[in-house]
């Protein structure tokens, strides 16, 4: 099976690729499992059950975990791994990228950020409320935007014994918010002072205690074989979350064998002594080469496991990989090459698979940057993109051109809002104040350097050409500085995209917020935000979605970024595999695959 | 009956330029046990005679147009190369001049002593180890059993000619085909050589071809001598024939033009004095006696001996005192440790400005050396260099260029010392642009056309590279340019050593009639004592770094004090057998 | 010997200073770092990844940690991109590209010097230029379009022979192939040059005068001579082979080297590059110095030494 | 006494450049070279003017094979293929050529420095090569590429600005000036080398001697007496790297140094082609075929230049 390239690791909580997910999910198994050919449909994984205490208002969940469920070394797995495994993941000194999936579990994003100040201020009984709602906008973390190694560099929150000391002697060392009055500050300095002096001024820095202890977590075990999980708010689609592998549980005892809770470089994923729960074990592992699980006798499933192992390719090479698909070298690839899509239709019909994707492509607009400061600018540029015609010559991967920014999927009212119309574009760009595209300056369009991107970059530029007069310069790049030059802005144009994370159109939607890392527009709107605000504190489900659409809506009328097309995967499956369904999130169950009895011998 | 019978042999080179008729029409034989002589100038088709024989030339441009050669019985002409190969090094075996080059560096002596053997014969590799150590020993190669097992570049000039002799004799061939196997070897030790030539001769019984284009040479060894003069021969006999009454002018022109310690004349006679050549429309040449040679060869003889402004040491150009230059050689990278040669070891000497310092010494004496030193092309260790008041051997490369004007050198390769990219013109330009010579371009031109016709050349060869020339062509233009900067002072560093008699004779006179018209100071180097003492009022003996002997020339020569200048005088081949 | 070796080891360790400072310094030049990701990660988590990595030093201490690492704990750090020791990473890749490199510098030699060899010896024949146009195919045709060919044509149609992957002996031969074309077609040309160089000097005339046959001449007398440029041409060239080729390795999925500098510099994955580029300029330094000594063996001469007179 | 050395004939008033081109025009290949080089140039360089636009997107044409109007069919997105070779080429053999002399400047003047101080110096210089080899030149790469592609955006402005020259084409200079400058970065290194190795060789003969011994500077020995003389090999090798650049040029261009997209060239359109090979060979040959053409005879036309320019070789 071709996975693309080398795992940077096989630790859940470290790890945040799509290509890591893929050998994880036969190592690791869940609360709850993905359906094999239903999306959205959660089936038993370590959990049996799963229920919202109040299904009215589902910020409560209870998962009661199977009694024979299993470690890879035999030890029965138990709600304290689960909980080990939250804590473990949170725990700032382990850097986790995917974190944030944990946020919504109740106190979990004060732990991770280890916003010391608020946890010690939250209960202080004679605060008030004033004071209190004041606080409680205030950022205390490492502020990047600071200049280097300065209080505010580092945070209030982080700021050591010694640091507090000095900031007590002159508080203007710390660049405080306005709105707040010389008591509140030193009491706040005070209550960080004092916590560091008693829980841990006299301890060595490796033994530490960290906030733990300050927060009432969300996650708790009433018993061995029961998890209780409190949440921020009410989330209704919480067992989809928990498909993902941030929620995967680790094992306790292995890891703790192998280092304390807090450590990133242990060697318990290594080979030898990676310990997993699900339906495989790792076998083998060839750095660059290949990895190989087998199954795993302590599954609590065994017996409904339909192949023996899996072998995983680290191909980068798309060409690669095909032809040694052709070549009968595998049984699945990664993808396959725009190039070579229609040459595989023809030759292999029976093989090529084109599913939709959970997945938007979309071109990013500089809203600080003239012209795309006016909205009708961005629209025009929007209504000049011929998505279908540039799907059917040059992408050819069946993708579906995007009418909205949130791909459909369930009983999501999906948006028809994006379509392509010349005319409305010139008349628009026409108002902005450039008839027929002049007065336009140079736009600069930045995309990645691989060949795909920028054959769909030129075909682009030239329907902007031809329906709106723009000259577009394309600027390739490769792919940190193409990042790094978002980030910073230094753009007019990018080439962009965006893969869900989890089954609900909040994962398209809520990085468009002010100052989200992935916003990089610009673009942010007091409305939008509200209304997403409301949905999260929606627990109805029809509700939810109205109010997301909503969102979706206005975010379209305004446009900061240009919907393109629904991605698709595409990619060459072996007629043999049975039980390989179309998955919106492509997060296939590997359990349930079969093989003919006749190439049974041969592996994946 | 006769081992080799050359009839009307033919061998043209077909180029750009034209036909070159190398050997044209020639005859001859050599009996067993016989050693021929054949002289000529370079160009003459002597050594590509030899290379005929053994289809060693390579095809095309050459091509034997007609002729046969008849090597006991068997055609050698058109034989098949399989069949020529197993002649070659078997029965005909052949040394060539220079035993630099055509020894392979990257083999070790004995591999290359034994290849032959092994070639021919089907003997086991010890056996003919043990003959090729025989035979380089009686060549005269000392511990040779240790010695064969070194690479070429180990070995002196001398001791590579003798390991090329050994290689060629030990298959016992039937003949010997010499190139000019001593011409780059000094005098003892091309006297060496000879002795064991002529040793070998009668003991192996073999015959010998020895080409060369020093008449004087053969006169010692050679039975029977054959002068070829533009691929034809001019005249063969019997030795003492050819040099008690030679009858062909170009051989008398020959015998003439070699000064000798004998020599009385203050002008060398030269060929042309002789011969007279006309080319005819069809390229082919009219040879003809000059009607008034021996009137011309008198009045040379009869010149007075022009007066040098010698005795006065009031005006001493260059004064050296305890010079000391050292080198270190065999530093190898792979380890050998340095080794210091002391080159020049405490050498006192002084030329009066208006004469020539005659340098006598074999190679390695460090005459070369002490000639680069002077001119600072060469880092002194210790020691005075006073050239007209200054001191130099504490200058750096910048002061020095003040003195490169006054003082030149000519060397010994004028092929190798003329940039091959620049046309004469350019050549001779560009010292006089670098030491501001001349006001304007025309005006530098006027000069140089003046510079060559003074050495004997025409404004025509101005736009021509150095390789359209001939080597005494070549020589003349590198005294025109070391003429070019108006010096006073030469260092001529074996300057005639590479040519033909003949040209020797014409570059010496014009050497001569220079310094007269400009009043030059030279200090004269060369390995070969009968041209030094043409050249120079004083002389001076170098071996291994230190002075033998020094004096006026004329004395050195009539009592040498040193065994070894006596050692060099007898090494001299006599140019004449009678006396 | 001694003194040249600790001369030229002494020469290495300065290249490989100064290779690491400008290697560092490029590297911090870089836009972005690491940690860029598309993701969204928060400023607390780059914060600490920072810290975990030692990359929220100044600089000038970080310019100073990395070689006292290498010294003091032999460790060369940890790739960021990659989430283990740089030295694992270089361990387990370098032995396959140090295979991959020899068989291809086998096809470079195996292929090149004959070639060279005999187009020399047919000098300006059409053998001569046929083989000169090969070689001239072999400099003109990228590895990217080359590897591909190689694929569809040849590995689809041998039964047994894989298109890509590593790990049977067979494996080997198509991307060892495709990596050693450009050598071989330089090889031809430079033992071209030298043989012809060689050819023309008296030694050779001496070899035809003693009876040697012509092919004899060739391999015994002028072959040593002759590949004097090709050696010094194989010093640095074989030390970029080891290392592995970025192209050659994803066209034909071999777990090598060579994909690790793109990716290093494409991620920002400063220690791996770090690691990288001193472990091939160290290659490099050694393979120099390797080509060094066997010119003196194969030229016994003294390099250079004043004749006296 | 006027000399005539009657054995030698010497050809009258012949000189260096004269043989050179006489044998040169006895050189078939050579001669064939240099044709076929002058057609490619007046190709791309003046017929590449009066064809279609290489730009023009048609989707709806892509792959079409060769007709009157797109003589060698059109491609993924149904750009006229032979258009945007020839313009390709303009770029490719600007790079190959301009790139070579770059280096080709640097590699002499750095070797025969090296090699002819020799000693401490030459090691020093030798070592700065090995240094230079190893570092990695994808990351110096994305360097320039950050430094420079705004810095080329500036100049272009200010170019357009002052001269009012035409605005694409200046862009078009500007963008490829970056990627000279890594080219000539990556490209002498070897050079220098050969170089080196031939100067040690040249400055041991006796003219240089003599040109010491006339108190030449080192500088007029350096430039006019050694130099010329390792220019033959020198010719030869570089030749030799020229592929090599129009193919890093490719890369390069994929990493934003170069040409900027749509413009093409032939190393972009070979790379592309390559991964057509299943389904649309022609889009790989035919700018393979152009790209392979003008260097198998650039390399002849360097080979018989070095014959030429050899005097020994000229000497019968």
């Amino acid at each position: 099976m071709g996975n693309s390239g080398e795992p940077k690791g096989l630790d859940p909580h470290i790890v945040s690729g799509v290509l890591e997910s893929n050998i994880i999910r036969s190592l690791f198994e869940g609360l709850v499992e993905a359906h094999p050919s239903k999306d959205g449909v959660a089936m038993p994984g370590v959990a049996e059950k799963w229920y919202p205490v109040d299904s009215k208002r589902p910020d409560e969940w209870i998962f009661e975990l199977r009694k024979d469920a299993r470690w890879s070394d035999g030890k029965p797995l138990t709600a304290d791994d689960f909980l080990f495994s939250f804590r473990r993941l949170l725990n700032p000194a382990l850097a986790s990228d995917y974190s944030f999936m944990l946020y919504y579990i109740k106190d979990a994003e004060f732990y991770h950020k280890s916003q010391r100040t608020y946890l010690l201020f939250r209960k202080d009984a004679n605060f008030t409320e004033d004071w209190w709602a004041t606080l409680k906008n205030v950022d205390f973390g490492p502020e990047e935007k600071a200049e280097e190694n300065s209080f505010n560099f580092i945070g209030l929150d982080k700021l050591s014994l010694s640091n507090l000391k000095n900031l007590l002697e002159d508080p203007s060392l710390f660049k405080w918010p306005k709105n707040i009055s010389p008591s509140v500050r030193r009491s706040l300095i005070m209550k960080n002072l004092n916590f560091e002096k008693k829980e841990r001024g006299e301890l060595k820095k490796d033994e530490l205690k960290d906030l733990w202890e300050l927060i009432d977590f969300g996650a708790t075990a009433p018993d061995k074989h029961t998890l209780k999980i409190k949440l921020n708010s009410p989330i209704p689609f919480l067992p989809e979350i928990t498909k993902h592998y941030t929620w995967y549980p680790v094992p306790k005892h292995v890891v703790l064998k192998h280092g304390n809770i807090g450590e990133r470089f242990t060697k318990w994923t290594k080979p030898e002594n990676i310990v997993g729960n699900g339906a495989f074990v790792l076998k083998s592992w060839r750095f660059n080469d290949h990895i190989e699980v087998s199954r795993n006798n302590q599954y609590w499933d065994r017996d409904n496991v339909g192949i023996n192992g899996i072998r995983f390719l680290p191909i980068g090479n798309l060409y690669t990989e095909d032809r040694m698909y052709f070549d009968g070298q595998m049984h699945v690839t990664y993808s396959i090459a725009s190039e070579l899509i229609e040459y595989s239709r023809k030759k292999y019909p029976q093989h090529v698979r084109s599913e939709l994707y959970l997945g938007t492509y979309f071109i990013r607009t500089n809203v600080n940057n003239k012209p795309f400061t006016d909205p009708r600018v961005r629209l025009a540029f929007s209504y000049a993109l011929n998505q279908k015609s540039l799907i059917e010559n040059v992408l050819k991967g069946g993708q579906k051109p995007a009418s909205g920014l949130v791909p459909p999927f369930g009983n999501y009212p999906a948006s028809d809002t994006v379509t392509f119309n010349p005319k409305l574009a010139r008349k628009l760009l026409a108002d902005a104040g450039y008839p027929g595209g002049k007065g336009l300056p140079d736009i600069e369009f930045l995309t990645t350097d691989k060949e795909s991107s920028k054959v769909t970059a030129e075909a682009l530029q030239a329907m902007w050409k031809k329906h709106l007069g723009a000259t577009i310069k394309i600027k390739q790049m490769e792919w940190t500085s193409y990042i790094t030059a978002m980030f910073e802005k230094d753009y007019d144009l990018a080439a962009g995209g965006w893969i869900g994370d989890y089954m609900d159109p909040l994962t398209f939607l809520d990085m468009w917020m002010k100052g989200v890392g992935n916003n990089r527009t610009g673009w942010h709107n007091e409305e939008f935000e509200n209304i997403l605000g409301m949905a999260a504190q929606t627990g109805e489900a029809t509700k939810r979605y109205e109010l997301l659409a909503q969102a979706e809506a206005l975010f379209l009328k305004e446009r900061p970024i240009l919907p393109v097309y629904w991605y698709t995967r595409n990619y060459l499956l072996h007629p043999d595999v049975k039980g390989w369904n179309p998955l919106l999130l492509d997060n296939h169950p590997y359990k349930y695959l079969r093989l003919q009895p006749d190439l049974e011998n041969r592996k994946d | 009956m006769s081992l080799l019978k050359i009839k009307n042999l033919k061998t043209y080179f077909h180029t750009r330029a034209g036909t070159n008729r190398a050997v044209d029409d020639i005859s001859f034989s050599i009996n067993k046990g016989e050693i021929v002589g054949v002289v000529g100038e370079s160009g003459s088709g002597k050594s590509v005679t030899c290379h005929t024989m053994l289809g060693l030339l390579p095809q095309p441009p050459a091509k034997v147009e007609g002729g046969s050669v008849t090597f006991d019985g068997e055609e050698l002409i058109n034989l098949p190369h399989s069949l020529l190969r197993q002649i070659r090094g078997k029965r005909i075996s052949m040394i060539f001049q220079d035993p630099m080059s055509c020894l392979n560096p990257y083999l070790k002596i004995l591999d290359q002593v034994t290849e032959p053997i092994l070639i021919h014969e089907n003997v086991s590799r010890n056996k003919a180890e043990t003959r090729a150590i025989e035979m380089m020993k009686k060549v005269g190669i000392r511990d040779a059993e240790s010695r064969a097992h070194s690479y070429p570049h180990e070995f002196s000039g001398g001791m590579r000619q003798r390991v090329m002799i050994a290689m060629a004799l030990v298959t016992k061939p039937d003949l010997l085909l010499a190139d000019e196997p001593t011409t780059a070897l000094d005098v003892t030790v091309q006297a060496r050589i000879l002795k064991i030539l002529s040793d070998l001769k009668d003991d192996l019984g073999i015959a010998v071809l020895f080409v060369t284009h020093d008449l004087g040479v053969v006169a010692d060894i050679a039975d029977r001598v054959v002068v070829m003069y533009r691929g034809k021969i001019v005249e063969q006999g019997k030795t003492r024939d050819i040099f008690e009454k030679p009858s062909h002018p170009y051989v008398k022109g020959l015998l003439a033009c070699r000064p000798t310690l004998e020599t009385q004349y203050q002008i060398l006679p030269t060929v042309e004095d002789f011969l007279q050549t006309q080319v005819e429309k069809d390229g082919s040449i009219m040879l003809s006696e000059c009607p008034d040679a021996n009137k011309r060869l008198a009045e040379l003889k009869s010149e007075t001996k022009y007066n040098n402004p010698s005795g006065d040491t009031s005006n001493v150009l260059l004064q050296v005192k305890k010079l000391t230059v050292h080198f270190q050689t065999g530093g190898n990278f792979l380890g050998k440790p340095p080794k210091i040669v002391k080159a020049v070891d405490g050498v006192d000497l002084q030329i009066q400005s208006g004469q020539t310092l005659g340098l006598v010494g074999e190679s390695g004496c460090g005459k070369t050396t002490l000639g680069r030193a002077i001119l600072k092309l060469q880092n002194t260790k210790s020691g005075s260099i006073l050239y007209d008041g200054n001191e130099l051997s504490n200058l750096s490369q910048a002061d020095m260029l003040h003195f490169r004007k006054r003082m030149q050198i000519i060397f010994q390769d004028p092929y190798a010392s003329l940039n091959p990219r620049q046309t004469i013109e350019q050549t001779l330009v560009e010292p006089m642009l670098v030491h501001r010579i001349g006001s304007n371009h025309s005006e530098r031109k006027d000069r140089i056309v003046s510079l060559l016709e003074e050495v004997g050349l025409g404004a025509e060869f101005l736009l021509r590279y150095p390789h359209e020339f001939s080597g005494g062509q070549r020589q003349r233009i590198s005294v025109a340019r070391a003429l070019a900067v108006e010096p006073e002072f030469i260092v001529c560093d074996e300057c005639v050593s590479a040519m033909d008699v003949s040209i020797q004779a014409q570059v010496l006179n014009l050497l001569r009639e220079l310094q007269q018209k400009r009043n030059l100071t030279y200090l004269f180097i060369s390995h070969d004592l009968s041209v030094v003492k043409f050249m120079s009022d004083d002389m001076m003996v170098m071996k291994n770094g230190e002075v033998m002997e020094n004096g006026k020339a004329e004395d050195v020569y009539k009592n040498p004090q040193s065994e070894y200048t006596r050692e060099l005088l007898e090494a001299i081949p006599k140019a004449t057998l009678s006396d | 010997m001694l003194r040249f070796l600790t001369d030229r080891i002494l020469q290495g360790a300065l290249v490989l200073f100064a290779l690491y400072t400008i290697t560092f310094f490029l590297a911090k030049a870089m836009p972005g770092e690491p940690f860029t990701s598309e993701k969204n990660i928060s400023a607390e988590t780059k914060a600490n990844i920072r810290k975990l990595y030692g990359l929220d030093k100044p600089i000038w201490e970080q310019y100073i940690t990395y070689p006292k690492n290498i010294i003091t704990k032999g460790s060369f750090g940890i790739s960021t991109s990659k989430g283990r020791p740089v030295i694992d990473i270089i361990s387990q890749s370098f032995p396959n590209s140090l295979i991959l490199g020899l068989c291809a510098l086998a096809f470079a030699i195996g292929i090149g010097v004959p070639i060279g060899v005999l187009s020399a010896v047919r000098k300006n024949s059409w053998i001569d230029w046929a083989c000169m146009a090969v070689a001239m195919v072999g400099i003109c045709i990228p590895s990217f379009t080359i590897g591909p060919l190689l694929q569809i044509y040849v590995a689809a149609h041998i039964p047994g022979l894989k298109v890509a992957g590593w790990g049977n002996l067979e494996d080997i031969l198509l991307p060892s192939f495709t990596l050693g074309l450009v050598s071989a077609a330089y090889l031809a040309r430079l033992t071209r040059g030298g043989i012809l160089e060689v050819l023309s000097q008296d030694f050779v005339r001496t070899a035809h005068a003693k009876g040697v046959s012509p092919s004899k001449v060739i391999i015994k007398h002028t072959l040593r001579g002759g590949l004097l440029p090709a050696v010094a041409y194989l010093g640095p060239a074989f030390a970029a082979l080891i290392s592995g080729s970025f192209i050659v390795e994803t066209i034909f999925q071999v777990p090598g080297m060579g994909q690790h500098f793109v990716n290093a510099a494409t991620t920002r994955d400063e220690f791996l590059l770090l690691g990288l580029s001193l472990f091939f300029g160290f290659l490099i330094v050694v393979m120099n110095l390797l080509a060094d000594l066997l010119t003196g063996l194969l030229d016994p001469r003294v390099r250079h030494t004043r004749k006296t007179d | 006494m006027k000399m005539t050395d009657p054995s030698k004939k010497t050809p009258q008033g012949s000189s260096l450049w004269k043989d050179a081109r006489a044998r040169m025009a006895k050189n078939r290949f050579a001669m064939g070279g240099l044709w076929v080089i002058v057609v490619m140039f007046s190709l791309c360089f003046i017929f590449a003017w009066f064809c279609t636009d290489p730009n023009q997107v048609n989707l709806t044409n892509k792959f079409a094979p060769s007709s009157a109007e797109h003589w060698f069919g059109t491609d993924a997105l149904g750009r006229d293929l032979f258009a945007r070779i020839l313009y390709g080429g303009q770029v490719s053999i600007l790079v190959g050529l301009i790139a070579t002399a770059v280096s080709v400047a640097i590699g002499i003047v750095y070797g025969a420095i090296s090699g002819y101080a020799g000693g401490k110096t030459d090691a020093i210089m030798m070592r700065i090569v090995d240094t230079l080899l190893a570092i990695p030149f994808l990351v110096l790469v994305i360097v320039l590429q950050a430094t420079l592609s705004d810095w080329s955006g500036d100049v272009t402005q200010w170019i357009v600005g002052n001269f009012k020259w035409d605005k694409e084409f200046t862009g078009r200079l500007t963008n490829v000036v970056p990627l000279f400058f890594a080219l000539g970065l990556l490209g002498w290194l070897t050079l220098s080398r050969i170089v080196r190795a031939q100067v040690m060789s040249i400055k041991e003969r006796e003219f240089v001697e003599a040109a010491v011994a006339l108190g030449y500077s080192k500088g007029r020995i350096l430039f006019r007496h050694i130099i010329p003389n390792v220019l033959g090999p020198t010719v030869v090798y570089s030749t030799l790297t020229v592929p090599g650049f129009i193919m890093y040029e490719a890369i390069l261009s994929f990493l934003g140094l170069g040409v900027e997209s749509p413009n093409s060239s032939w190393g972009v359109l070979i790379k592309e082609g390559a991964n057509f090979l299943e389904t649309e060979v022609q889009l790989l040959l035919l700018p393979g075929l152009f790209f392979s053409l003008t260097l198998f005879s650039l390399n002849f036309l360097g080979d018989g230049l070095r014959d030429a320019l050899d005097v020994k070789a000229a000497k019968d």
